[in-house]
């Protein structure tokens, strides 16, 4: 078996589920014989011809609108937004019917639809394409929001975006696309969406990330250990629905808790979980609970975009912040 | 001077507003005098049931409420001109396409009564449910189109929508993609001159709302939406031609908004009387019934009894509605998702327990 | 002096300033010879004629887009979004562009603009007509983001968003919206943008609120009172950027805070509060934080939505809650 | 049949493939041979400046570029027919447009190698920045056109958008507002015939993308985007118009990208080889060069002098451009308000701080 890398594990899920069930089918701008501006459709329009991979024209609002309109007639489209950047277009269609479309008809109708964005900066990108912006569908209810940060979880947490029943957004950490690859079976096996992941075990910290930041996170953890601190890092995947028992189990054996968020902090997602640790676990927090975000202005062109991002530098500076406090 | 392209955008009216032929031809729909009839009755009706609810409104029995008083022959040829298995994508106020197609005049109530259930209608099962939010059923209706296309099934999808939606980007982008794509899809603009307070004229600088349709380089018509033949022919042409193959049609019905935009408005504050006044005149219930009765198949003892058919229709709807319960307070989360997160399920249970307590 | 609305607050802030700034001009659906659905306009164009009071085509993208580029070019222009549920469209051009001109162009540019939205439910409204969804902004840098609670805060914090160089996103409770009167001269002095307004002093705990629920937050703590329980309310009013000091420092008295929120609590503007709390006052708090918000559900149609709703039932037990701890 | 409304899209070229005239006629700019030698300068820098950046990514001393190969004429005709209070709303690739307006090419290499201040540029201050959100533009030229209407000014607001472009709702929403509110501005579509990897066919049902301008009652052109003429020509038409209170228009200028999309882009994916050497045939500058050699304007040493000039000033250009240093770490925060918030201010210090620590 092949090893794979992210993006190939997205590739490979899209093209499993596209054989198993007629009824899905991709579309976005430039994914058919271009396989995608980053390839991750690549070969699937010469596979499944371009009615099932289509090319559609240069327009968001249409894209969502086709998208809500086949789900609700029973078809499973997977839609492509060629950035996070360019999502913005797709909110009206995405907030006001594929999350309402079961609640509003009590059930007659539903949104099986999956949106895929590339998600995230670090890749020396043009403006608008680098967002994360995560956080703009996190209040939304009806939505499930996914984002992986493996290759495995890639290809699984894909197909259980496609087969869930309830619209999906699933982001994508460019970034981390080719970062490293591991063998991945292509055996159907989707992850469940309403668990996070446990990366690594520790006992002095917990540390959660989400996307492309679980790098520097588990990379931290490392130089942590160095210093002889056992950090333990979870990986969120799923953003909503949110799992905070695993977090808060682990807080309550740790008693430290580092959020590690590419996103600004206002408002962010790691805002929630902080708060659910204010509500649920005060009595558990040895230490006050840190954020390592984003800054909260706008990711900067390329040349300063690593300056902005949260470092392996930084994670580590707040972990042993709370553990200054004893 | 080399020309790249021309467009004509035709102008179409069967009968003038005395319910006269303006021409020597009708189209076949015009002799079909039983369908006809069925078109009228269901245009009287919803006119009675249009009324009713206006006062159930106006009672506190219903909510704000969107008539559609001079719109009945726009809406009753959209209704009778399309198959069940096709798809409709109304706006808000299509309430004669959709009592044809099977919706129950209690399930229209319901809605506007605050009930979600008035969404889970009767009529088929894959329409979409009323949308609010303006223009964007044209891409749900162009999805489905691009649903049917790809599975490839004789199907079409109709989304009906304002001059005043005419103007909003989701119309454009359905059009946009409907002819790229060559969708089955019917775009029908219900102009009725006004989007609340927002003349016509204001929307655009387009002499037709029906040449928009070249953008996309659709069928584009202009009807007359006050006569009902001309309505029905136009949208007998526009399924026909999405169901074998040859693409979408944006469909202009030119007829006015003889009521307030919805309950919740007052026209007088914006459009003068004489306007009105001088629309009733083109009215399209008169103009059916003056056709029908000219050619013998209607009359003064058959529209008696059929008002008094419609009342007591109309009030057993009523009925129905004011006894439906509302729903318990968990129905607000019941139908969030297929599979109910455990979080959900925490907060439906918070939210139970604090009625039980409530007594 | 009469006693004014909210409603006619803004009305009075948007004459007054109109009247003072001939950049300043007013477009949307609806508010020119109708004076606004909700009659926020009316009179306005009689006196600034119909292209300072400009009904705009049914288009809300067309609206955001116009208003940056009249911004751009010196105009001050407030776009009224007709209910919040309809401002999805404008997001590409409010959160690429109104949010970022300055940004992107070192200060070139730049975007002086308001977005006036009526926003939340309870008014028995048809579907879309009631959402909060303030924190779909608040994530986003370069945004200022509104909401005031009385009439007088209406007048000042108008007045301020649209003197503010920068786009304000102008949030009202248009449950509120004629719920009581008060003086408000029309003298012109704007309110300031960054810090919250302590309605009601108290030792025992901090209730925080921002919009309609400020209603219900104030009658909660009069039934605290009558229970002996001092309630301090502090009404948030500017919800980015977030005068937490105000908050930190009575909950360093209280050492108990509830945050009350109409909307939907997953990755709400609480959340943020909380996480602050979490960070920033661990050792100030006696009890777990508590949050009083919509559920994370669809604000149903009007039959169920007072039940949607935070009540004052529900922020009295909360309250009472952390003061059981001890 | 009544017809409501007709409309014809005309095509417009003055010079074929060879530079030769294709009719009797030439407009009255054809003949202001300073000008056009003006024009055809500005094509042959920026050929050379595009083949400089390319050639600076390949190396890595360049973010992704877009390029401007085969679209000079359009991009000319744009920029040389705008008067300096008018406003232009690029999108990403109008280098010649803006060159003529004043941005030094320094500050375009600023902005494709990663710093806002690229944006900050040399040409008018009131001119919009790169627009990178497609056909955004459209909308914030149609604010300015509003503006100026509204302060009665005599000033136009002029759109660049791609036939890609073209789709986006925006630009719908643009030449509907326009319409509406009979705008000073001109949209012009640059239709290159591929949108990245998607083909024009793709994008629309329409014939043509000017006759998209009927949708909203609009002025609509189509030009041979190839000539230099033709171009310039559409444009000084659709200004003079727009300035004199006729309204807004459509003018597509049709032409080809001979590049790759960016330079990220491998346009040997999806689109075959002839096609681009075909292309190649009807290109602008030799079209140009020779009509203004038939009429002894120019010859081979002035071409010989006029690159050599060219590479001296775009190397000056790059130098300057790698010469730049970086912002500093607090440039993130500078420009976020122009009133700074206490806790940016806080984060602000922080990063200084931490690049600080860093040495
Ligand atoms: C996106 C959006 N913006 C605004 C509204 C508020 N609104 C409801 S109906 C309406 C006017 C619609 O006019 P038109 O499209 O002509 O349809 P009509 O009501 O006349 O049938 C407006 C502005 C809305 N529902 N959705
Ligand atoms: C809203 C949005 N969607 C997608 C993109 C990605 N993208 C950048 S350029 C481009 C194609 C544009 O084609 P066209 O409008 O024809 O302009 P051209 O590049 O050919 O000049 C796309 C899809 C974007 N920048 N913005
Ligand atoms: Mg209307
Ligand atoms: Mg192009």
């Amino acid at each position: 078996m092949a090893e794979i890398s992210l993006i190939e594990g997205i590739t490979q899920a899209l093209a499993y589920e596209m054989r198993k069930d007629q009824s899905v089918v991709v579309l976005g701008e430039d994914i058919g014989v271009n396989g995608g501006v980053f390839r991750a459709t690549v070969g699937l329009q010469q596979e499944f011809g371009p009615w099932r991979v289509l090319d559609t024209p240069l327009c968001e609002t249409t894209i969502a609108g086709l998208t809500v309109g086949m789900a609700a007639q029973g078809m499973k489209p997977i839609a492509e937004a060629q950035f996070e950047g360019f999502i913005y277009p797709m909110l009206e269609h995405l907030i006001c019917h594929a999350a309402r479309m079961r609640h509003r008809t009590r059930g007659r109708l539903s949104s099986p639809l999956v949106v895929r964005a590339p998600w995230g900066g670090g890749i020396r990108a043009p403006e608008h394409h680098s967002e994360a912006n995560e956080a703009l569908f996190a209040n939304v209810p009806g939505l499930r929001i996914v984002m992986p940060s493996s290759p495995a979880r890639a290809y699984g947490l894909l197909l259980a975006a496609i087969r869930d029943p309830d619209p999906v957004i699933y982001f994508e950490p460019k970034r981390i696309y080719r970062q490293y690859k591991e063998e991945v079976p292509d055996d159907g096996e989707a992850l469940p969406l309403d668990v996070c992941f446990v990366l690594r075990d520790g006992t002095d910290v917990t540390l959660v990330s989400w996307g492309a930041t679980v790098k520097e996170t588990l990379e931290a953890a490392d130089a942590l250990e160095a210093e002889g601190i056992s950090a333990e890092v979870i990986d969120l995947a799923t953003i909503r629905p949110l799992d905070f028992d695993t977090i808060h189990e682990s807080v309550t054996r740790t008693g430290r808790c580092v959020i590690v968020q590419e996103a600004p902090k206002n408002v962010g997602v790691g805002a929630e979980i902080a708060a659910r640790l204010a509500e649920q676990a005060l009595y558990d927090l040895v230490a006050p609970v840190e954020r390592v975000t984003g800054y909260d202005t706008h990711m900067p062109l390329f040349r300063l975009e690593m300056k902005y991002m949260p470092s392996v530098e930084r994670i580590v500076e707040a972990a042993k912040r709370t553990l200054a406090v004893s | 001077m080399t020309i790249a392209a021309s467009f004509q955008i035709e102008y179409r009216q069967y009968l003038d507003p005395d319910g006269n032929p303006t021409g020597k031809t009708l189209p076949a729909i015009a002799r079909d005098l039983e369908q006809m009839v069925q078109i009228y009755k269901l245009m009287s009706f919803t006119r009675v049931f249009d009324s009713k609810a206006i006062a159930l409104q106006r009672t506190g029995k219903l909510g704000t409420y969107a008539s559609s008083l001079g719109h009945e022959a726009a809406h009753a040829a959209i209704g009778s001109a399309m198959r069940p298995e096709d798809v409709l994508a109304p706006a808000y106020r299509e309430y004669a396409a959709q009592f044809w197609r099977g919706v129950k005049p209690r399930e229209v109530l319901l809605y506007w009564g605050g009930d979600e259930r008035g969404n889970d209608f009767s009529g088929p099962a894959h329409d979409f449910a009323w949308c609010v939010p303006i223009a964007t059923q044209c891409l749900h209706a162009a999805g489905s189109a691009l649903a049917f296309k790809i599975r490839g099934e004789k199907r079409v999808a109709v989304a009906v929508v304002g001059d005043g939606g005419s103007s909003k980007a989701d119309f454009y982008s359905a059009l946009n993609s409907a002819g790229a794509l060559e969708l089955p899809l019917v775009l029908v603009v219900v102009n009725n001159q006004w989007a609340i307070s927002v003349p016509r004229s204001r929307q655009t600088g387009a002499e037709t709302l029906a040449q928009k349709g070249i953008a996309g380089g659709l069928y584009c018509l202009q009807v007359d939406g006050n006569d009902a033949i001309a309505c029905r022919d136009a949208m007998d042409e526009a399924l026909t031609r999405a169901r074998d193959g040859g693409g979408a049609s944006v469909v202009e019905m030119v007829t006015y908004r003889l009521h307030d935009h919805t309950t919740a408005d007052d026209a007088r504050r914006y459009r003068p009387d004489d306007e009105v006044k001088e629309a009733w005149e083109r009215e399209p219930l008169g103009r059916l019934r003056a056709y029908l009765t000219r050619l013998g198949v209607w009359n003064e003892d058959k529209e008696t009894a059929l008002q008094s058919e419609c009342e007591a229709r109309v009030a057993e709807e009523v009925d129905a509605y004011l006894a439906t319960r509302s729903q318990p307070v968990e129905a607000m989360f019941d139908y969030l998702y297929a599979d109910m997160p455990l979080e959900i399920a925490q907060q439906r249970a918070l939210a139970v327990a604090r009625e039980v307590n409530r007594g």
